[in-house]
């Protein structure tokens, strides 16, 4: 069924009876070509691009609780492609340009809006950091443009000038970044897959892998053993439970990352703001509600909330930069689950046992590398060979000595 | 405007008369009112707007759980939007306005939205406004945002303070109701340290709504009586006007205390809140319960609202929600309602009962298995269509309704550390489940024991449990007779048939809509929530959640806890973010760190900047320098030519001493410190374990078994941290003793040519080249005997030394210096001219060591020392950091010694395409040479030594520069260090 | 003899807000002991001789005119009034010799007095440590205003002894005397 | 959370830093054939259980002790705390 405004308005008429539900509840067949472990952003929008873009067949999403309950449900909305490495910044950039396109892609609004971001400067050695990184994302075929503190007061008059505590010297603006409604891309996903005929199920964990000679032939799961030929593992934030099933250890930690919402606002903050001397980032929904967050809680949890101390810290920052913010209440926060790699960017790869591979260690980048990730697994998972755009983001970068280190923070994971 | 609907004086004190504005109008309240019951007393029940349809709403409760009643309250910096008047304590010549309205709170223009609702379902913008695609951000977007959001903020800075404080007890217990009052009777008997927090501003709860009576005194004058006796207590801490917001890892809770919100302006120097962090051995929620809605037609006019709010309003504040009013139960407490308000004279129209069985509770009409099935009046109620048992209509001309579908407990905070409730059929509620927050008991109605009896009673028993098992011996003492009626109630959800029935009230999401999200296959709570965005509003779905589960169990045919409960998160209400940061805002974001010459630099008119927490002299105006350059090129060129003097105290320092110094340090550093003699200092390059530079500095050799090392900066703390994991993690044996000492010397660079005939007159000791001879060091004296140290290192390339004081002596050193220097003309500099000198020298700092950049970069690999092992050595030679064509920090000057040499630039080919691909490096730190006459800079080259002398393009398209320049040796100046010998 | 003159780092400044009185103490002269390995025995006698006793975990020891707090394992930071132990380091390793390592800390802190009636009120408001139930001697390392400091429970009733980073001396004395307006 | 320090008792995480698994105790040999390997995984690879984790927290506004703690990574339940130094030396980590 396709959706379109004539739709809505003809089902209004008509009683809404004629809308389906958005994906089938199948039951697991025996033996898939594919399978990707994980009904999250990356999970399902690999399956989407397997179907639409790789001809693939008989794909299954497996999903251990309800599709997008992880972390596509749980972060700060924020798409953009401002990153510094050539590791990085060309993958990016191919996801936004993907998330441009996508809800005309998949007909579902996702409601990408491309409001802008900015990265404030609050000294000269930022400022000669962030110059760097906008010179490689306009090499790159990404934009940017460095803005005067007068440039940003224009847009954003509220913010502390001159009381502030660090002034704010300038900021890196990428216009075409922005938000997207989160749950809104797995639903999307689910459904342009679903409409293509993937099996999503759901309440269908896996609980280990069947191996034979070197190679993967299968699942077990809750809902019993199913086949297939390849199987794509992409369960960010449970990444090491589910490998470790297989004895592998991965170059990574779990961690909490909170994320905050205020109460229901009238329109204040335009774009996506980041402070720069402080943990905070902001944005504002479509709803009204502030969105931001902060900095990882810093130790290593599954459980996912987090504790004051950050809470605290974000809202110190906040107050910083926008002192407005004193009036706003915060209405809910939660905490999210990141696979916290070694070198703060993420893993598509094969493993070392065929026909097995793995997508994860996606840090704070998950949220908005989602469609690029689910395109470049898909082409791994199909081709047997990385796509352009993901070649560096291999297992044995760390043993080779070859890390991606956007923050330059080294092999401790809770600092990238 | 009169108080038409105040019946009588309830708690409230007519002697304090309090005037108000709402929405600009004029009104009269009484002390102990809240906004709300103020404006109903004066016949006011059209308080807001709904979020989607603009709906006209009134209060639907009594209490922090309000939907509805959303103002913006005071204005100017203190504008608060969103502030529910349920709560708001009402002061004379409080300002209050509505607020989500176009036009006026009578004539929303946006309630064309309800008229098209049918086309607004839920989700339906998921399916429509994608064509084109540019119209999103241009049209369709800033239409939905506009119509969107509540209140508004006033973008004015917020002028109050906060305060954050740190609480401990053995007992905190959350909510002073009849359970909690109980609680706090046992417990402050004991002697056990004891807090006791109520959200409300008078502390009794339910207690002050109702009239039933404890022992021979009406309950709310027994709550008074409690408060008093504990007010007495020194071990128990009474704090009213303060919510318990989250229960966090290992019996932390915070806790914001509303300290002036009750107030027009706080008292000059005192907080609006305090948000307490408060350590308790063990914790007791009684915070009781909240009445559920009940689902039909139109169930959301102004009038309409909870039971026991009207009881609420009726008792506690003396307020009839109007004179004519019906109630609408499934349960024998919605009678409670009519009884009370009967006794206060308001006509009771009926009471619609959907039990067949329904008792009489009192002399007026109680129509049994009848339900209401829709409402009518359009900013008010006017009418109920009530459906009786034999299937007969009915209006009912009534202009409030009281609904009661039975009691939640409010479990919240045993949910915050991810617990479930669990289904409790007696009540048709969800109680507490098992896994509980550590320390964490509950108590009275939160537990679904609903009688005033078993609060009391469950409230001593449970406080007394724990304080046993902290060592106290509490002594239960013996109840007052007290109401003890058991819980009636059938579960009865919504009306059959009905669609426009309201279940989150704020939200606007309807029976209508959750049959709708279940069709298209939205069918765990989850997804439910966040399609309908039932439960996302600011009241957190506690009146509306139970609705949408028991529809979706109807519909799954499952039962309630089949489908699932939804977890409740932090925090219990929503809190203002001002009190979550207290007094880090503003200047006082960070503290700041001044160096031993700052009161010195300010009186010579110094430019400071922020290095990390520091303020550091950035330069020194002189009069008649109007350009920054000016200052800078004077202070290298005077620094250069004869003596300079810098304030360098913020370099980290840490004692290192022990027999085992030297080995540790050969640990830490990459290069050897073991055979370093006594009177030396090195230079150290410090790695991370990954092979990866993370520090330089210096070690100086004090004495055999003492060291002074110094680091950079911004990474004082890390490394020190690192030090002390090295010593107690990795080699705990070594006998070494570390401690900082940045902040204990005074610590002065004096540079240029003229600096030893400077130092000499200050210091008391032989500093001649052969006696002080470049990269020695010595305890010294100065002035005629105050201890100090003395380096002779140089980060300006020039004949240089650092000599450092006790910090209090400080000040007195840079002004003897500056009288010694003045026959040398000695020029203070900042950190500007430093960073010039540094760049002309090729010494790398924080824009080289960027956490990327290996010794081989830096073009130190031989430092590496393969003899031995230290942090990082094995890992730095993995064949990705020791390739051919690595980086190689190089220095870059322009072929046009007018062009910009930008630092952030990158670095390409002389010809050939500009962009990613052909990329050969980048510029790390740049400045105008004055010594040189042109720009010069430091960057990052692939095979960069074997470039020197290369023509490149520096392109910076982000700032539009393209520059011809050259690759040159790092080292602009005295390349041989001849100077720094000297 | 020199003649520098030293400067604390807010000019002894004292300030009364409602009961409470915030002074600067520019009189205390301080030293850090750190036992060597093999030194500890020699270390606590030596210390034990100096000040009466040796203070354990989160204890300091008020003596004159020598007194002395724990800082950490094996570590303790030694006081004296500065106009006679200016060169308290040096007479500390004189007696300590190879003992101990001894760094001389006395310009690294700001040293403030806290005294009045409201002691407990304004504390609860700086930090976490539970002033109310400290008994004299008692001694916390804890974050005042994300600074790491020193609170030392002195002698008198309501009198406790803060020292602080000296480079953050006016941060401090700012966040202490919000506090104490708070309580006022 | 709140971590019961061996010495001082119950004091709060906020005045601790976080390090990591307290593996990187056991530093290798660099003089083995498999260092490079060894150094490898004890730089990058870790476990990071779903349960019981034993790490490592440094009490910077403290003592300045290295501690390792033991905590499930489910709950945050903190079952053991002890000091680094101890540990390390019962592992065998001297000079």
């Amino acid at each position: 069924m396709r959706y379109s405004g004539f739709k809505v308005i003809k089902e209004a008429l008509t009683g809404h009876k004629g809308w389906k539900p958005a994906w089938r509840d199948p039951v697991p067949q025996a033996h898939y070509d594919i399978i990707i472990i994980g009904g999250g952003g990356h999970g399902l929008a690999t399956a989407y691009y397997l179907a639409k873009e790789f001809g693939g067949k008989k794909i299954a999403v497996l999903e251990k609780g309800w599709i997008g309950g992880g972390n596509v449900g749980r972060n700060t909305t924020i798409v953009r492609s401002n990153y510094l490495l050539d590791g990085n910044e060309p993958f990016y950039e191919m996801s936004l340009k993907l998330w441009e396109g996508l809800e005309q892609d998949f007909n579902y609004n996702a409601m990408v809006s491309q409001r802008g971001i900015l990265n404030l400067i609050h000294s000269d050695a930022q400022r000669d950091a962030f110059t760097r990184r906008g010179n490689a994302m306009i090499l790159n075929g990404a934009d940017a443009e460095m803005l005067t503190t007068g440039q940003i007061l224009d847009r954003y008059p509220f913010l502390n000038v001159d009381n502030a505590r660090f002034p704010i010297k300038g900021g890196l603006a990428q216009h075409r970044g922005g938000t997207v409604r989160h749950d809104a891309v797995a639903w999307g996903y689910a459904r342009g897959a679903d409409i293509r005929g993937v099996d999503i199920i759901q309440n269908c964990e896996v609980t280990g892998f069947r191996i034979e000679n070197g190679k993967a032939i299968g699942v077990e799961t809750s809902r019993g053993y199913i086949g297939a030929n390849k199987i794509g593992c992409a369960v960010a934030g449970s990444s090491s439970r589910l490998m470790s099933k297989v004895d592998m250890q991965l170059p990574m930690e779990s961690h909490v990352l909170q994320a905050f919402v205020s109460e229901g606002l009238k329109p204040v903050i335009p774009g996506v703001i980041t402070f720069g001397a402080g943990h905070f980032y902001c944005s504002q929904s479509d709803k009204g509600g502030l969105v931001f967050g902060g900095d990882l809680d810093g130790y290593n949890s599954y459980a996912q909330r987090g504790n004051m101390p950050v809470v605290e810290d974000v809202c110190e920052s906040g107050m910083a930069l926008m002192p407005m913010l004193g009036r706003a209440r915060l209405l809910r926060m939660w905490g999210g689950v990141m696979d916290m790699s070694m070198d703060g960017s993420p893993i598509i790869d094969k493993t070392h046992i065929d026909g097995l591979y793995f997508n994860g260690g996606w840090c704070y980048g998950g949220f908005k590398a989602t469609p690029a990730s689910g395109y470049c697994f898909a082409h791994l998972l199909a081709r047997d060979m990385p796509h352009p755009n993901a070649t560096a983001f291999r297992f044995d970068r760390f043993s080779r000595g070859l890390m991606i280190d956007e923050k330059g923070m080294g092999n401790q994971p809770n600092l990238h | 405007m009169t108080q038409i609907n105040r019946i009588t004086n309830g708690q409230t004190n007519p002697d304090q008369r309090l005037e108000f504005t709402f929405d600009g109008k004029t009104f009269y309240g009484q002390g102990g009112d809240t906004l709300a019951s103020a404006l109903l007393a004066n016949g006011q029940r059209l308080m807001g707007r709904s979020f989607k349809y603009h709906r006209p709403r009134g209060p639907l409760t009594a209490g922090s759980e309000e939907p509805n009643a959303l103002v913006e309250l005071r204005t100017g910096g203190r504008q608060e939007p969103n502030t529910r008047a349920t709560t708001a304590e009402l002061y004379d010549g409080l300002t209050a306005r509505s607020q989500n309205r176009l036009g006026s709170l009578k004539f929303d223009l946006l309630s064309i939205n309800d008229r098209l609702s049918n086309f607004l379902t839920a989700g339906f913008y998921y399916k429509t406004f994608m064509w084109p695609a540019a119209f999103w951000e241009k049209l369709y977007e800033p239409i939905i945002r506009h119509a969107a959001g509540l209140g508004s903020l006033s973008k004015i800075d917020d002028p109050d303070l906060y305060d954050k404080g740190f609480l401990h007890c053995d007992q905190l217990i959350i909510g002073a109701g009849p359970a909690g009052l109980s609680a706090a009777l046992v417990a402050g008997r004991s002697g056990a340290q004891v807090i006791l927090a109520d959200e409300d501003f008078r502390m009794g709860g339910r207690l002050n709504s109702e009239t039933f009576a404890i022992g021979d005194q009406s309950g709310a004058d027994w709550a008074t009586a409690t408060v008093a006796e504990l007010a007495t207590m020194p071990n128990v801490r009474l704090l009213p006007r303060t919510t318990v917001i989250g229960a966090f890892d290992h019996g932390i809770f915070s806790a914001v205390e509303r300290v002036s919100d009750h107030l027009a302006v706080p008292a000059t120097g005192k907080p609006r809140q305090i948000l307490w962090r408060i350590y308790a051995k063990s914790s007791l929620l009684c915070a009781g319960a909240t009445e559920r809605p009940i689902g039909f037609e139109n169930n959301d006019r102004p009038g309409i609202m909870l039971a026991s709010a009207m009881r609420t309003y009726g008792n506690r504040f003396g307020v009839a929600a109007d004179k004519r009013v019906a109630i609408f139960t499934n349960n024998d407490d919605g009678h409670r309602t009519a009884a009370d308000l009967h006794a206060k004279g308001v006509k009771i129209a009926a009471v619609v009962d959907t039990r067949p069985d329904a008792p009489r509770s009192g002399d007026y009409e109680v129509l049994a298995g009848a339900q209401v099935i829709d409402t009518k009046g359009r900013l008010g109620l006017t009418f109920a269509e009530v459906r009786e048992a034999d299937g007969s209509a009915r209006t009912l001309e009534v202009g409030a309704l009281g609904m009661s579908g039975g009691w939640n407990p409010n479990v919240h905070m045993t949910c915050h550390q991810r617990g479930c409730p669990v289904w409790n059929d007696t009540i048709a509620a969800f109680a507490p489940g098992k896994n509980l927050p550590v320390g964490m008991a509950v108590a009275g109605a939160a537990t679904g024991a609903f009688s005033t009896a078993a609060a009391l009673s469950t409230g001593a028993k449970a406080a007394a449990a724990q304080l046993r098992h902290l060592g106290f011996q509490p002594k239960p003492p013996r109840q007052p007779k007290t109401e003890d009626t058991p819980t009636n109630v059938t579960p009865f959800w919504y009306v059959q048939g009905c669609n426009r029935a309201w279940l989150d009230q704020q939200n606007d999401v309807t029976v209508k809509d959750v049959k709708l999200a279940h069709q298209e296959g939205f069918r765990s709570v989850e997804h439910l929530k966040r399609y309908t965005t039932l439960g996302m509003a600011t009241d957190q779905g506690k009146t509306s959640n139970m609705g949408g589960l028991a529809i979706m169990a109807e519909l799954a045919g499952k039962s309630i806890p089949d489908v699932g409960t939804t977890i409740f998160r932090p925090p219990y209400t929503p809190t203002s973010m001002g009190v979550l940061a207290g007094r880090s805002v503003g200047r006082d974001f960070h503290p700041t760190r001044l160096t031993p010459t700052h009161k010195w630099a300010e009186e010579q008119d110094a430019v400071f900047v922020e290095v990390g927490n520091w303020l550091r002299a950035q330069w020194f105006p002189k009069s008649g320098e109007t350009h920054w350059r000016e200052s800078v090129d004077r202070e290298v060129i005077a620094t250069r030519n004869s003596v300079g003097v810098c304030d360098v105290t913020t370099l980290g320092k840490v004692d290192v001493q022990g027999a085992d110094a030297a080995d540790f340090l050969n640990k830490i550093y990459c290069n050897g410190f073991a055979k370093l003699a006594v009177g030396k200092v090195r230079y150290g390059l410090m790695l991370r374990e990954d092979g990866i530079a993370m520090d330089d500095g210096t070690a100086a050799r004090m004495a055999e078994d003492h060291f002074v090392v110094t680091t950079t900066t911004a990474n004082a703390l890390p490394v020190y941290r690192h030090m002390e994991f090295v010593r107690q993690c990795l080699y705990p044996d070594m006998d070494v003793q570390l401690i900082s000492t940045t902040e204990a010397w005074a610590q002065y660079a004096v540079a240029g040519p003229n600096s030893r005939k400077l130092l000499e007159k200050i210091v008391d000791q032989d500093i001649s080249n052969d006696a002080f001879p470049f990269m020695a060091c010595a305890d010294i004296t100065v002035c005629g005997g105050l201890r100090a140290r003395l380096f002779r290192i140089s980060f300006s390339g020039e004949l240089a030394y650092e000599i450092a004081v006790p910090t209090a002596y400080g000040d007195a050193l840079i002004r003897r210096i500056m009288d010694a220097g003045a026959e040398f003309d000695v020029t203070p500099y900042g950190t500007e001219a430093l960073g010039v000198m540094r760049i002309e020298k090729g010494h790398a700092a924080g824009n080289e060591l960027n956490g990327t950049t290996t010794a081989q970069n830096l073009g130190m690999g031989r430092m590496v020392s393969k003899k031995k092992d230290s942090i990082g050595s094995t890992l730095s030679e993995r064949e990705g950091l020791n390739r051919p064509n690595d980086l190689r920090q190089i220095g870059i000057k322009p072929v046009n010694p007018a062009d910009p040499v930008p630092a952030g630039g990158h670095l390409m080919n002389a010809t050939g395409p500009v962009d990613a691909a052909h990329d050969q490096g980048y510029v790390t730190s740049a400045a105008y040479s004055p010594s040189l006459g042109h720009m010069i800079a430091l960057g990052f080259l692939k095979d960069g030594a074997n470039q020197i002398g290369k023509r490149m393009r520096l392109v910076s398209p982000l700032t539009g520069v393209e520059t011809e320049i050259e690759i040159a040796s790092a080292h602009f100046i005295d390349p041989e260090g001849n100077r720094l010998r000297a | 003899m020199h003649d520098l003159k030293p400067i604390s780092a807010l000019g002894g400044v004292s300030d009364t807000i409602g009961t409470m009185t915030i002074t600067e103490n520019s009189g205390v002269a301080l030293a850090s002991v750190a036992a060597r390995m093999g030194g500890e025995v020699a270390t606590k006698k030596a210390l034990k001789k100096l000040l009466g006793d040796v203070p354990g975990p989160g204890r300091s020891q008020q003596h004159d005119p020598e007194s002395g707090f724990w800082m950490g394992p094996d570590q303790w930071m030694i006081g004296a009034p500065m106009d006679t132990h200016e060169l308290l380091a040096d007479q500390l390793k004189t007696l300590l010799g190879d003992a101990a390592s001894v760094t001389e800390q006395s310009g690294a802190w700001v040293v403030f007095d806290v005294v009045g009636a409201a002691l407990p009120d304004m504390m609860e408001r700086l930090c976490a440590a539970p002033v109310r139930t400290m008994v004299a001697g008692d001694t916390q390392r804890t974050v005042i205003h994300h600074l790491s400091c020193f609170v030392i429970r002195q002698n008198g009733a309501d009198h406790v002894r803060i020292l602080g980073p000296r480079a953050s001396a006016g941060s401090l004395h700012h966040a202490l005397n919000g506090a104490a307006h708070s309580v006022a | 959370m709140i971590i019961n320090h061996p010495l001082l008792g119950p004091r709060d995480a906020s005045e601790f830093t976080y390090l990591g698994d307290a593996k990187l105790i056991d530093r290798p040999d660099w003089q083995s054939d498999t260092a490079a390997q060894d150094f490898y995984e004890y730089g990058y690879l870790r476990t990071n259980p779903a349960g019981e984790h034993r790490e490592l927290w440094f009490h910077e506004a403290g003592d300045r002790s290295w501690l390792v703690v033991t905590r499930n990574t489910l709950t945050h339940e903190i079952s053991a705390v002890e000091m680094a130094r101890d540990v390390a030396r019962a592992q065998g980590r001297s000079k």
